[in-house]
């Protein structure tokens, strides 16, 4: 192999590495955003998400994904993948599959029956996602020819993860005790500090989310990854900073839970855009995101009583959205605010709403079924003594 | 003036503690306990499992004038039952004197 | 022999215990509780303000000799005092016998 | 009815738990409290070395009918005795009234 | 240095970095999985022994497993490493070493001398690992020569650790209360998110474990890299899912504790054949490693009554010589799955044993003496009032 | 982009990822050894002074310290770096002047008002930490011309920010409760799990500190980075083991949250000299650092009486400006016992003090400034009751 592509193959692994350790990231914040009765049942189905994922995906997803294209719409599927120049590849996008799955789970957390949750994370990798990422980043998918920008996967990663959740915590419905008498109760998480722990290790797995997908680094592929790496940290940190003060001013105090949402709202937006926006372009999308987020979280929990207790659904679902739309906006190359025009910005609508509306049909359709035969929903007592007593018969806090 | 301290299922301490409003009984103190009684409850940790009776309720203290003593036993009855096994007891006895420490108000004026 | 439970701010503990100390009053035991009263706390979560009368106070049982009673409740009292809203409460009851366990000792000898 | 409260060493539990269960007291509830008496423990950290007297201990609060007070007592002294400093306290006292929530049974009934 | 020689030496560097960050995550597990009074000794133990681990093999335990052979034995002593092109060698090597000392850690906790343990692991990475070592990796070994493989550690690493460990959990007994009127009494670990955690941060590591022994990626090795990530991943990944389903049958739910514990049990068995089997390959091996796992913990528990709180024995040394064998089974090149007869799984079972008997007749020697002299175990006043207290007059969780 | 800049620019990528990574390190420690009343809010300062950090540095403050520099004392300001080449090097250049930000937050924590941090910490990133940088790390600054050497920041970096924090940490005054009777009094932190997780992950980034600070890996550099890698380790590890073994002496038992200081502060100490020193030499400056950071803890809490909860000023300004003279002892060439003589020991000593006179009293003069504004410190009520509960309206610690 040249000394180009040793290179690609080393970065496309380390970054690899990175977004799998992200798995550890969305474990600690949805544990931590929940209460202490739960956590067993959270870890369990965060490492299964990712064990089902890195099977399936590798038996047949990852070829419906990037198999030759059917009609633009879906891969020619083949078993176990195993071109041998291209297991680097494999890995990276097994590790963004399990992404995508994983982020369901926090939506629906903390009442959801553990073989149901099992059975759609399967589906999700195997369908859900490798569907509507061949859309995108197969060269031969209907989105891909029309030009849509979704360099990293604010869409195809984030959206899709986060729309199925909107369906997920809708048909599972609210926890017992969090909207009474109309109104909206806090059920605070039992330890922010896990939580936050959780969103650094996210951010440190987000360069190589990003930076990775890249997918080269040889060449002048090089200077491409050092700005993204860039744009990713800035729209992390103003999603921080404009969360922060949006709650400052909301509530009075600068709020801990929003601000670290405000983070991942930052950097799910310039996921789509990160190599396509300048580092400006990238702080005005991670304050856009930051600000959106907390008004999210309020008007689907307050407005649209809809229980999400990690706020999944504004992070992943509608920063997702907001990120890709804005590469309409800020993309350099194209951008309204470039002088491109609204052509760019239309397709990028047409992206998102297509990506949308899968995503929430798939899911209600694979939901709806699960509910029929297995059940979505622990029973009361369940949930009230806490999922991990009786799911797993054990606690995860002892003396 | 008497003690009425309640052992509960910690998931019907929200409806206990509404119940107690509802009679105005706004002042009391609680905390977790470990019971140990009738209910047991099944454990595997690393293969061995094993069932234990040491079970997580919790457990309030309410100190009230004596014409309160009737219906705040009567409304944690009602509430904390489920029927089952481990619905845990109610005991009272007698506190001698009270005092607000705020105020330094003694007797049934510091329980107001 | 009385039983004086108390529920006090837990940033007055530390006077307090110094204070107890100051009289003679060597033992006793303490524990975390959520106190249910007067005061009120403010609080957001994720944009949902809520304000919570469940404020974690300490409790302290010390059980002494009858002559001891009067001058640990003034002790207390003084220490524990801030005169706002959520002071707390102290009470106190009887105790019929007590028990050194390393000794086997009762009554009042128990608790010197 | 009486109330018997003690402290004892949590390495002790065990063993009180065990000899409880032989004389048929069966049921109780505890927590860990911090306990304040003549025991010291020396700490160090970061190099300001300090010794407390408190100390993590266990409080059992077990209602039984009179019958049972004396051998409970004994059962407790017996287990919970190591002879060192800071094995702890029983204290007894009088219960007006017992209820089991789940049946409404009262009086020495609700104890069985 | 021209390129190849660079990309190889950045990917050990790398890799060498993630494998130290392993060190964390066996802190985490060994602390998850026993109880809070204990948990400040822990840390100290898995902090010590790597550090003086560092000291140590880099003062000479290099030189005793990679200086020329002596009679296929031993390597040639001396004194602190300085070759000058070759410190990124000592530096992944010393992390390796590191590795192997931590794992008996886990199984001794709670009742064990921490200056006796102190002495312990020095001699585990000044001579128990390095001579063994030896054997398998330097190419002057006996085993080397004889075509044994053990790719990353399998046996070298994890095995030597694990039955180290067997040999110091019988010799210091059980806990109080581990066993009772014969019967096995649980006793469950504190914190099993930090536990998970760490599990996390060891998969996470184990990519520069596995992936970094191949001590190169230019050229022809960035493709075997490639594989190794993925073999890796897949055996880990059928680890969780086949103790996940086994506990689910036999107990009834399923466990997190097992599952994790199969995670691991995939990772250290895949470890040897990591680079000579295919992907399907490594799943088989990380199925059967996570069937073996959970009645190995259950075996040596209940049937042996050795107590090791966090099933190190079972973890590193059963999985370990487990997954050394399987190599014989499941080698695309050699293995008898893939037509190459008996011959490599003999080669497998002689390694395999050779390093048992090894590991298990220094530590016996080394721990016997040790106990005759230091003793191997606190009082009873300390163990039951904690190791924290008493042997380093702090408590780790506070107010 | 030829080969060998795209393998530096992947290299300071990498390392600037693992640098990121230590802000997770940062805040676990220091929420550890702290109350837990108070976790949330020392987890909006550690986020927050890395969020304003990274958008400050770019926005001016990378000029000032990498600019032309104007007399050798300050870089010529320029608004928004957008060097095309260069990004690799903001991120990594603006990962540090965070880590110099951050180093402060411990040795005020539990009392400190939070939006007055804030103010500080982006004064530290906009003008503190960048002039006195420029001196050293610009080609053209008046240190650099001298012949000072402190190849990763252990005072340009650690030092500077031990400085500030021990300025910040007199005026704002000790804890309540902290000097009772001129007696000082312990207060322990409330989880060293948490805390000693963090060592480790600072541990772990910083590899990628000092070896980044070569700034390259391609041909010669190579072997510089795995040297720098080894040095770095043995003096953490060295770090460690004096430590431990002072206080065993001094206690009569092994200290916990002493040794794990002595691991930072090995590590800091051969920050400055990690390319400059030979491992024997590093081991040395290493056990020095570990002996020193003991003593200057307590003198610092028992004679000085200044409250600094974590021993930042002693982990970070003490040991940061010993390490840097150590370099004139140690330093393989020029070092006084390499036959150097005492003129490199001089520059170094001018260096350091040039350095902390800069930090101590800019340092001063802003805090003063702001005490006169908006106050240091929060009220008495505050800080008894937790700041988390009145600074942010939330306990970090639920159910
Ligand atoms: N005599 C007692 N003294 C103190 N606590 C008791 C006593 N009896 C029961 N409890 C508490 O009440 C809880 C519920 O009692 P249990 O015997 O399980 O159910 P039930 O009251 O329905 O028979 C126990 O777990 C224990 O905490
Ligand atoms: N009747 C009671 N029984 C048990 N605990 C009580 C009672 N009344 C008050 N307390 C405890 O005392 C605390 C302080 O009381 P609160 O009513 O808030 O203030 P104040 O005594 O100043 O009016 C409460 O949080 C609660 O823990
Ligand atoms: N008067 C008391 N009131 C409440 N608790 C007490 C009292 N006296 C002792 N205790 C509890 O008993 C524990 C053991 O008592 P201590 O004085 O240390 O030992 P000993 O009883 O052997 O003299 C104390 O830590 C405290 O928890």
């Amino acid at each position: 192999m040249d000394t180009n592509a040793v290179l690609d193959l080393m970065w496309v692994v380390i970054a690899g590495i990175l977004v799998f350790f992200m798995q550890a990231g969305f474990t600690l914040v949805e544990t931590g955003f929940t209460r202490s009765k739960n956590t067993g049942n959270i870890i369990m189905k965060n490492i299964m998400d990712f064990c089902i994922g890195s099977v399936v995906f590798w038996a047949i997803g990852y070829s419906l994904m990037y198999g030759d294209s059917i009609s633009s719409f879906i891969g020619t599927p083949s078993w176990f993948f195993s071109k041998p120049n291209e297991m680097h590849n494999l890995f990276f996008q097994t590790v963004f599959a399990a992404t995508a799955a994983t982020i369901v789970s926090g939506a629906i957390a903390e009442r959801t029956k553990f073989s149901t949750y099992l059975i759609f994370s399967l589906l999700m990798t195997l369908i859900i996602y490798p569907i509507s990422g061949h859309w995108v980043w197969q060269s031969g998918g209907w989105l891909a020819k029309m030009g849509f920008t979704d360099f990293a996967g604010s869409s195809v990663v984030h959206s899709v993860g986060g729309w199925a959740a909107l369906v997920a915590a809708i048909m599972v419905g609210p926890r017992i005790g969090k909207y009474t008498k109309g109104k909206s109760n806090a059920i605070p998480g039992h330890n922010l500090l896990i939580g936050s722990l959780g969103v650094f290790i996210l951010w440190f797995g987000w360069f190589g989310f990003n930076g990775g997908s890249e997918l080269a680094i040889s060449g002048e592929h090089a200077n491409n990854v050092a700005d993204i790496i860039i744009t990713t940290n800035l729209a992390g940190a103003a999603g921080a900073l404009s969360a922060m003060f949006v709650t400052w001013i909301a509530y009075g105090r600068p709020d801990i839970s929003m601000t670290l949402n405000g983070i991942l709202a930052g950097l799910v937006a310039v996921t789509a855009g990160c190599a396509a926006v300048s580092p400006a372009g990238a702080l005005a999308i991670g304050i856009i995101a930051g600000v959106v987020v907390v008004f999210s979280i309020d008007f689907i929990d307050k407005k649209l009583k809809i229980d999400d207790p990690v706020g999944a659904i504004s992070v992943h679902g509608v920063s997702g959205a907001l990120g890709t739309l804005l590469v309409g906006l800020f993309a350099t190359d194209g951008g309204l605010f470039y002088g491109g025009g609204f052509h760019k910005l239309g397709i990028q609508a047409i992206g998102v709403f297509a990506i949308a509306a899968w995503a929430i049909t798939i899911s209600f359709i694979v939901l709806f079924i699960l509910k029929k035969t297995m059940g979505l929903r622990v029973s009361k007592e369940e949930e009230v003594d806490g999922l991990d007593i009786h799911e797993h018969k054990a606690n995860c806090f002892n003396e | 003036m008497k003690k009425i301290e309640t052992i509960i299922r910690k998931s019907k301490f929200g409806e206990v503690k509404d119940a107690l409003h509802q009679i105005e009984v706004n002042f009391f103190s609680y905390w977790d306990v470990t019971g140990v009684g009738n209910e047991k409850q099944g454990h595997v940790y690393r293969g061995v499992s094993y069932s234990t009776s040491d079970i997580q309720r919790r457990f309030l203290s309410i100190v009230v004038s004596d014409p309160f003593l009737e219906k705040t036993v009567a409304a944690i009855i009602e509430t904390a039952h489920t029927g089952n096994v481990g619905d845990g007891k109610i005991f009272v006895s007698d506190v001698i004197e009270s005092y607000r420490i705020r105020t330094g108000e003694k007797g049934a004026d510091a329980l107001k």
